[in-house]
């Protein structure tokens, strides 16, 4: 396990250098000159070389590269050139908001999607089932952002029992800032509860056919204990894995929904900085934006090996 | 299930509605978040829209009128040739850490932002300045090379603002000025607080608080503004959603104007449009009034020539080519281009330049012209259009005052080189009479209206939607920033 | 196209969700389709007096901010939001096909390679390759389409794979391999047709995600820009009117919905009527 | 008095009636033993006694037990919501995939303490459950382990504890052994028969083998289509059958007819193997060594030209990989080919091209030899890819001649391989092998997936090519008695080794290894 453990770290860590690299050289590239835009249309030259030497732009890539890289170890990402704050604390800083809004909506997307597919796969082709998964299909073709604009036209506008949007941070106050997440969690949890619930269902239909449920049943338990005690866990399986892509989706989903609710999370720290051309920050974001992904889906691997007994010896990832 | 649905719905309901502003609290919310807050080190307007008056001030400023007023200086005298100002200061002055003010603080500003390392992003301002010297603590005298018509208004604006040697490194991210608010948080990405400054040397302010909340999206923002959560925008960002405001009672919908005039930016130096009649015949056929229709949906005042219509200076030249379709065509035809051309139409993000571009490729194909729309990113326009002029066309607002100098600057993006426009403007530079400057500003809106170095389209409309209870917000902006100290909260 | 896809064409139509899943997608790729030849009303007027106008005989659904015809707005926009989904899946399937049957048919390193790009892939979603993409070139319809296409690429190398694993084991193979076929041989000739069913299915599925995805990226603002129109844009622009005109949002909103699932109900159909083992290998990807 | 007692059941599908009026009796003790081919509605008997029937099945007849107490069941009553204490207490079954009928996330110990909970609830320890396993020859500690880490056999092992721990009255045995290889399922077999009669207990024996059947229960069943065909006591069945299904029946379960295979070798050897070796790399960490797992250890032997080589030996023990590796499909890690004056192996690197077109195989299961999305056609003109010397006509000569040694016509190459029947696919496998005109052809189980009548021909018509063309067969089989019938020597595999090898007669009448002598012993066939 240990052994297993330590291969996957590797391959983590191999990602994340090739994903840096790819970022980084991708973007060096870019044209436009961050110095000018932040002193604007009417600034003089020395005023510009004089900004750039403070940025270190002046340097070559490949030492910038190694700059960075030094940076990520040690957290010292160096100063957001437009907002003129450390990168590390301005990413630390929208991750207090990207991180319980991913995490709250993957928690309630599981708490909603599972039992529903449970309860589908329970009453298969009943109206009960066939209800739901038609709720289903249409959770999976609404796009996110227009939901949220539903939800906020109906709750925060119309009823005014959530905020609209924004966000206070989680030290000022705790209690207003679960609140401003309530919709934003809703309107990412609710389309992947959808995808969840159909997936759990067709994994446990699909197990509800296996021998081992005829055995349990053979056993003498009953067609619902069978499914809860030998099937559900059994169905799980792929449903985990399932979640594990559904988290880049969700993470991308964070991105949009920021949007609509006017939250300051990663996503519009790296628009905001995209359009200043400040791609000290973009760079870093994006990064972190891919490492979540990267980090998550590596959980949900060990996870998997946990869970399941056969994968405790598997030979290469 | 479906009962302790409902349950949780209410108990959401009952503990958690949402919060109702303080008294003396106003909540303001703007489109762009400033990138840091020190107005003496960027261009961004976001800046001077959170500190300007509010948490510094300059040795003048200007009121909502775009009239010169004290500040800092309570008083000054002008040398008879116009090349020597003399200031008297306001006394008992602190800055918010503290440290005093006096004339020191003035000479450390001025000069600092007129040193080769400065990073002022109006440097202009100061180039002319000679000698900045302190004759006593509460006077300073500045020296110019020559007489400036517009100094003490450029004093007045959010680059000239005063700080201390002691803070001036940490303004940007701990901003510490004279103003009657104190600087309290800036969550990134979210809002700047602000506190009454208890200290003030001056009138007080009525507000206790004041918060600034960036919302960029005009949907999410009207949705704040309708659940109660923010009090007003000085400059709401979606005209089409004003109509909603207009007909809600809470609100106060206030149309005034801005110093942005928006213009169809012209490359005078690139084929076809380096042809008068080309330009003329693209004059002909601007209809500004569609264009503020179905760009800002009403909001805005055409115009005729680089010049905003709100000053006393102002020549309407609206008719100067007036919409003649067939005209436009023969001047085309004349120029060569009886079949039409193409040409390319970057649009920088604001809606007025996007919408505004389809509308206008919508107008020009009527005369064969036909435009590809090119969408770009501000930090792309800088370089692409304004730095390396790589570009036919452009639609942009320019928002500062008294702007019409540019275009005696042939390196400038439009590339308009005319001498005698050139000597107009260097006239006007060195002029002080008001009557003469009048002439010659009027002089030189002509020229540029006749000559069709751009096209004109209209004033950009500044749309205030605030809370109908407040008073004292500035209906227009004179100059960029957000002046707080006159707000106040009816009984 | 093979017949067992037909196969599962016809007697799919007893199936009902399937029935209404291929009826609806078919009524709207015509709609779409018909906007290259013909739309009601041109979609680059501009007539502010007529804006907003309800619907009537004329305008049946309507005229949106600018004046024009809804109608006509939905059927480009359709048109764009299908491009873009059908040229994204054919990126995903033009290289992740054939890489997932090379990794399938040499194994070793090279598989291991393919596996290890596949993961990497993964760990981009579409929105941040778009980032990425519009950082360096500017946002436009073309660049959400290869960011939704490049996401696709290991979905379909992944779909691709499994198959011909499963294939790879079978009998015939090694009678091809017998037969002195090279491993792109057997891979053209008997791997390819027999998980085309699969990739079939696995493409309806990702179309209906690249419309989805392009809805998403187009509204903020990565993806399709004005004069063009898609139905994601459509959403974006009525946003700001949704209080006081909803059904300028409600029309393109639907027609997503529509889309999306008509895609999805014929896929499911599809895959329910294709070999179960086979399915499986493809199962993973219901959401891409 | 029965102890289980089926009355003119009747099972249906909708139109399809699956099982017409069965009457079935299960005396206490006794064995039975319900024999038919698959899709005979014999599993669905076993279901029925279960109430574990699918929810659309509609049902009529009686059942009647008695255990306790006499009960009768209108068969229309069964589903879910009977209350039907007997599952897993009075009545046990086991079932017949023992890879999928465990689940695979819980440990056996606590798949049979499962049981004891709901049944035996003051048995539930640790003690019983390994004396439980004792009773079916496991170790105490496979207790603690996972489904995934134990062999076939065990497996079935654990699920017949199972259906023991709630002590029934009536075993159910629903073709317990087919999926496992000969040695393992004789194993089993006589498992259940031993605990069968120390425990007194009823079974029914579900299989559609005869020969498991008849090694086991001294009454027989015999299904065909849903109908009882024939029953009575084991002895009458199996002499004296009446019924023609039966007949053919007992006669499948007897030794493959012996076609007159004439043995004419030339004196060199066309196929030299010198220590020839598979080995599969595992590699647990990127930086551990790999631990090979050798699958075929250092085989080396000869082949004559026109001989035929019999290669047998349990499953699992490397004939396939050994034949593989001769065919060019697998690599070797170690040793050589000669082959017809080509080397290749483990130095010389994969099989020249011109040694292909010498070499051709024919597989076990007709229906995965074929690309089901080819025509016939092109699937037997693939092999003269290797022939490009060849003109068109010369290639449809080949193809034509192939199809008509094989006894079908060239009218049918058109159509795709689900159109033909497995004798007849299997007829064009051996086509397609000949095609080339091969020296030498591997045969993997050519006749182990066919019905017994049709094995007769396949072999026959074997023979017929080998006399024409004087081709060597590399024959692997499991099945002992076609072996015999059909090689000049033979060669037994255990653990990748080759552990004997010589004239057919003498290592089958005069076994000397282990294996062979299990191998032998474990046959089921009716003798006689």
């Amino acid at each position: 396990m240990v052994g297993y453990l330590i291969q996957r770290l590797l391959g983590v860590a191999l990602t994340l250098l090739v994903a840096a690299a790819l970022i980084f050289f991708l973007l060096d590239v870019l044209p436009g000159d961050p110095a000018r835009f932040m002193l604007g249309i009417n600034a003089s030259d020395e005023s510009l070389a004089a900004l750039r030497q403070q940025l270190g732009l002046d340097q070559p890539a490949i030492i910038r590269f190694g700059q960075w890289l030094t940076g990520l170890m040690t957290g010292d990402l160096g100063m957001s050139a437009s907002q003129r704050a450390p990168i590390a604390e301005l990413i630390l800083d929208r991750m207090q908001l990207s991180l319980p809004l991913a995490f709250g909506a993957l928690i309630l997307s599981t708490l909603i999607g599972l039992p529903l597919g449970i309860f589908a796969a329970q009453h298969q082709g009943k109206p009960g089932d066939a209800g739901l998964m038609g709720l289903a299909q249409i959770g999976i073709a609404i796009p996110n952002f227009w939901f949220a604009m539903l939800l906020v036209v109906v709750f925060a506008v119309t009823l005014k029992w959530l905020p609209p949007g924004g966000f206070v941070p989680w030290a000022e106050n705790p209690s207003a800032a679960f609140r401003a997440l309530i919709l934003p969690t809703i309107a990412l949890a609710l389309p992947q509860a959808a995808i969840l619930a159909r997936v759990m269902r067709t994994s446990l239909v699909d197990v509800a056919r296996q021998d081992f449920i005829r055995t349990a049943r053979a056993k003498g338990l009953s067609k619902s204990q069978a499914l809860w005690r030998h099937g559900v866990r059994n169905a799980l399986l792929p449903v985990l894995t399932i979640m594990g892509l559904q988290f880049a989706f969700l993470i991308a989903g964070t991105i949009i929904v920021e949007n609509v609710f006017y939250l300051p999370g990663l996503g519009r720290l790296t628009f905001t900085a995209i359009s200043a051309r400040d791609l000290f920050v973009v760079r870093s974001a994006l990064l972190v934006l891919v490492g979540l992904v990267v980090i998550i889906m590596f959980l949900v691997d060990l996870l998997y090996a946990l869970v399941d007994p056969r994968l405790k010896k598997r030979a290469t990832p | 299930m479906k009962n302790s649905a409902l349950h949780l719905a209410g108990l959401m309901a009952a503990t958690l509605f949402s919060s109702t502003a303080l008294a003396d609290e106003l909540r303001l919310g703007l489109v762009l978040e400033p990138p840091h807050l020190d107005p003496t080190a960027g261009a961004a307007a976001a800046i001077d829209e959170v500190v300007y008056a509010n948490l510094f001030e300059g040795l003048t400023r200007i009121d909502q009128n775009g009239a010169v007023r004290a500040s800092l200086a309570t008083d000054w005298a002008i040398s008879d040739d116009g090349t020597r100002y003399e200031f008297t200061l306001k006394e008992g002055v602190t800055f918010h850490d503290g440290t005093s003010f006096d004339a020191e603080d003035v000479k450390f500003s001025l000069d600092r932002a007129r040193a080769e390392d400065s990073v002022n992003a109006q440097k202009g301002i100061f180039a002319p300045i000679t000698k900045v010297e302190v004759l006593a603590p509460n006077k300073i005298a500045i020296e110019i090379a020559n007489p400036q018509g517009n100094f003490l208004f450029n004093l007045g604006r959010g680059d000239a603002v005063i700080v201390a040697p002691e803070s001036a490194e940490t303004n940007q991210t701990n901003p510490v000025g004279t103003g009657p608010f104190t600087f309290v948080d800036w969550q990134q990405g979210s809002k700047v607080i602000l506190e009454k400054n208890p200290d003030y040397v001056g009138d007080d302010v009525y507000l206790d608080r004041a918060i600034f909340t960036f919302i960029s999206d005009p949907n999410a923002a009207q949705n704040a503004m309708l659940a109660g959560e923010l009090d007003g925008f000085a400059n709401f960002p979606a005209p089409e959603t004003l109509e909603i405001f207009e007909a809600d009672p809470r609100f106060n919908v206030v149309v005034g104007s801005t110093e942005g005039e928006t213009i169809l930016a012209t490359n005078n130096k690139a084929e076809p449009f380096n042809d008068l009649r080309v330009r003329q015949a693209i004059a002909h056929v601007i209809d500004r009034q569609a264009i503020i229709d179905g760009a800002m949906f009403g909001y805005g005042t055409p115009i005729g020539t680089h010049f905003a219509p709100h000053h006393p200076y102002y020549v309407d030249l609206l008719d100067t080519y007036p919409r003649d379709i067939e005209r436009a065509k023969a001047l085309l035809a004349e120029a060569g281009y009886a079949d039409g051309f193409k040409a390319t139409l970057k649009l920088p993000p604001p809606t007025y330049a996007r919408r505004g571009g389809q509308i206008l490729a919508a107008q020009l194909r009527e005369i064969g012209i036909d435009l590809e729309l090119i969408n770009v990113e501000w930090a792309q326009w800088l370089e692409d259009v304004f730095t390396n002029k790589d570009y036919d066309l452009t639609i942009v607002s320019h928002v500062e005052p008294f702007d019409i100098g540019i275009y005696a600057n042939p390196d400038y993006y439009f590339q308009y080189d005319n001498k005698a426009f050139q000597d107009l403007i260097a006239t006007l530079n060195v002029v002080t009479d008001d009557a003469e400057r009048e002439k010659l500003a009027q002089d030189a809106q002509r020229l540029l209206s006749e000559d069709a170095v751009n096209g004109y389209l209209f004033q950009l409309a500044k749309t205030g939607v605030w809370d109908a209870r407040l008073s004292g917000m500035w209906p227009n902006s004179p100059v960029e920033g957000n002046d707080l100290t006159q707000v106040k909260w009816a009984e | 196209m093979s017949t067992r896809l037909l196969k599962a064409f016809s007697s799919n139509f007893a199936h009902p969700s399937f029935a209404i899943g291929f009826c609806v997608s078919l009524i709207l790729v015509a709609f779409a389709l018909l906007s290259l030849v013909w739309t009601p009303h041109a979609t680059d007027i501009v007539n502010v007096a007529n804006r907003f106008a309800a619907p009537s005989g004329n305008h049946w659904f309507g005229t949106d901010f600018f004046g024009r015809d809804i109608l006509s707005m939905l059927m480009a926009g359709a048109l764009t939001s299908l491009r873009v989904a059908v040229l994204a899946v054919a990126i995903g399937m033009v290289i992740g096909v054939p890489l997932g049957l090379l990794a399938a048919g040499h194994g070793g390193w090279l598989e291991r390679l393919i596996l290890r790009f596949n993961d990497f892939v993964f760990a981009f979603p579409a929105i941040i390759t778009a980032i990425i993409i519009t950082t360096l070139f500017g946002p436009s319809a073309i660049n959400a389409m290869i960011a939704i296409g490049i996401f696709n690429i290991p979905v379909f190398a992944r779909v691709a794979r499994g198959g011909a694993l499963s294939i790879w084991t079978l009998d015939y193979v090694d009678a091809a391999r017998l037969s002195g076929l090279r491993v792109w041989q057997i891979s053209v000739r008997h791997v390819l047709p027999n998980i085309l069913s699969l990739l079939i299915v696995q493409a309806t599925i990702q179309l209906s995600l690249g419309i989805l995805a392009e809805a998403g990226l187009s509204y903020i603002g990565l993806g399709t820009q004005p004069p063009e129109t898609s139905l994601g844009l459509m959403l974006k622009e009525a946003q700001s009117f949704f209080l006081a005109y909803p059904m300028q949002a409600i029309w393109p909103g639907v027609t997503i919905i529509a889309f999306v699932m008509g895609l999805n109900l014929m896929g499911d159909g599809l895959r329910d009527q294709m070999d179960p083992k086979l399915s499986k290998a493809g199962g993973m990807n219901v959401t891409g | 008095m029965s102890l289980a007692k089926l009355e003119q059941l009747t099972v249906r599908f909708g139109d399809r009636e699956v099982l017409s009026r069965l009457d079935l009796e299960i005396q206490p003790g006794a064995q039975v033993g319900l024999v038919g081919e698959s899709g005979s509605g014999k599993s669905l008997t076993a279901l029925t006694l279960m109430n574990l029937l699918p929810e659309r099945a509609e049902v009529s007849g009686e059942i009647g037990f008695s255990f306790d107490q006499r009960t009768k069941i209108d068969a229309a009553q069964l589903g879910e919501d009977l209350n039907f204490p007997y599952r897993g207490a009075q009545i046990g079954m086991v079932f017949q995939e023992p890879m999928t009928a465990l689940n695979p996330l819980m440990r056996t110990g606590d798949q049979i303490g499962e049981v004891l909970a709901l049944h035996r609830p003051e048995n539930n320890t640790k003690a019983h459950i390994e004396a439980l396993l004792a009773e079916v020859d496991l170790p105490a500690h496979m207790r603690t382990r996972y489904p995934h880490e134990l062999s076939g056999g065990q497996r079935q092992r654990v699920g017949l504890a199972m259906a023991l721990a709630g002590e029934p009255a009536l075993l159910i045995a629903d073709e317990p052994t087919s999926a496992l290889d000969m040695i393992t399922q004789r194993g089993v077999i006589d498992l259940i028969k031993r605990i069968a009669r120390e425990r007194k207990m009823a079974l029914l024996f579900i299989s559609h083998d005869l020969g498991a059947v008849a090694a086991l229960c001294d009454q027989i069943y015999v299904l065909e289509k849903g109908k009882l065909v024939e029953h009575g006591p084991s002895q009458a069945i199996l002499q004296s059958p009446q019924q023609a299904y039966t007949k053919r029946l007992v006669a499948a379960a007897k030794p493959t007819p012996r076609p007159a295979f004439t043995r004419t070798k030339s004196a060199t050897p066309l196929l030299q193997v010198n220590g020839l070796t598979r080995q599969f790399r595992q590699r647990r960490w990127l930086w551990q060594r790999p631990s090979p797992v050798t699958a075929v250890d250092a085989a080396t032997f000869e082949l004559h030209a026109g001989e035929t080589l019999g290669l047998v030996g349990p499953s699992g023990c490397g004939k396939t990989s050994l034949s593989r590796m001769i065919a060019g499909l697998d690599p070797a890690q170690a040793g050589e080919v000669h082959f017809d004056g080509h080397r290749f192996g483990h130095k010389q690197g994969s099989m020249p091209r011109a040694a292909r077109r010498e070499i051709s195989m024919v597989f076990q299961d007709p229906f995965g030899s074929f690309d089901p999305r080819m025509r016939m056609r092109d699937a037997l003109f693939e092999p003269l890819h290797l022939m490009p010397e060849l003109s068109a006509e010369q290639r449809q000569e080949r193809v034509t001649e192939a199809i008509e040694r094989v006894g079908l016509s060239t009218d049918m190459l058109g159509r795709y391989p689900h159109a033909f029947s497995g004798g007849q696919r299997q007829r064009l496998a051996i086509a397609r092998a000949m095609v080339l005109k091969p020296k030498l052809m591997i045969l993997d189980e050519p006749v182990s997936a066919l019905d017994v009548s049709i094995r007769g021909d396949v072999l026959a018509l074997l023979h017929d090519l080998q006399e024409k063309f004087g081709m060597a067969y590399l024959f692997i089989s499991h099945d002992l008695d076609v072996v015999r019938t059909v090689t000049d020597r033979v060669m037994v595999m255990n653990h990748g080794q080759i552990v004997e090898r010589g004239k057919v007669d003498d290592v089958f009448d005069r076994p000397q290894a282990e294996i062979t002598k299990k191998l032998l012993d474990a046959r089921l066939t009716i003798l006689g």
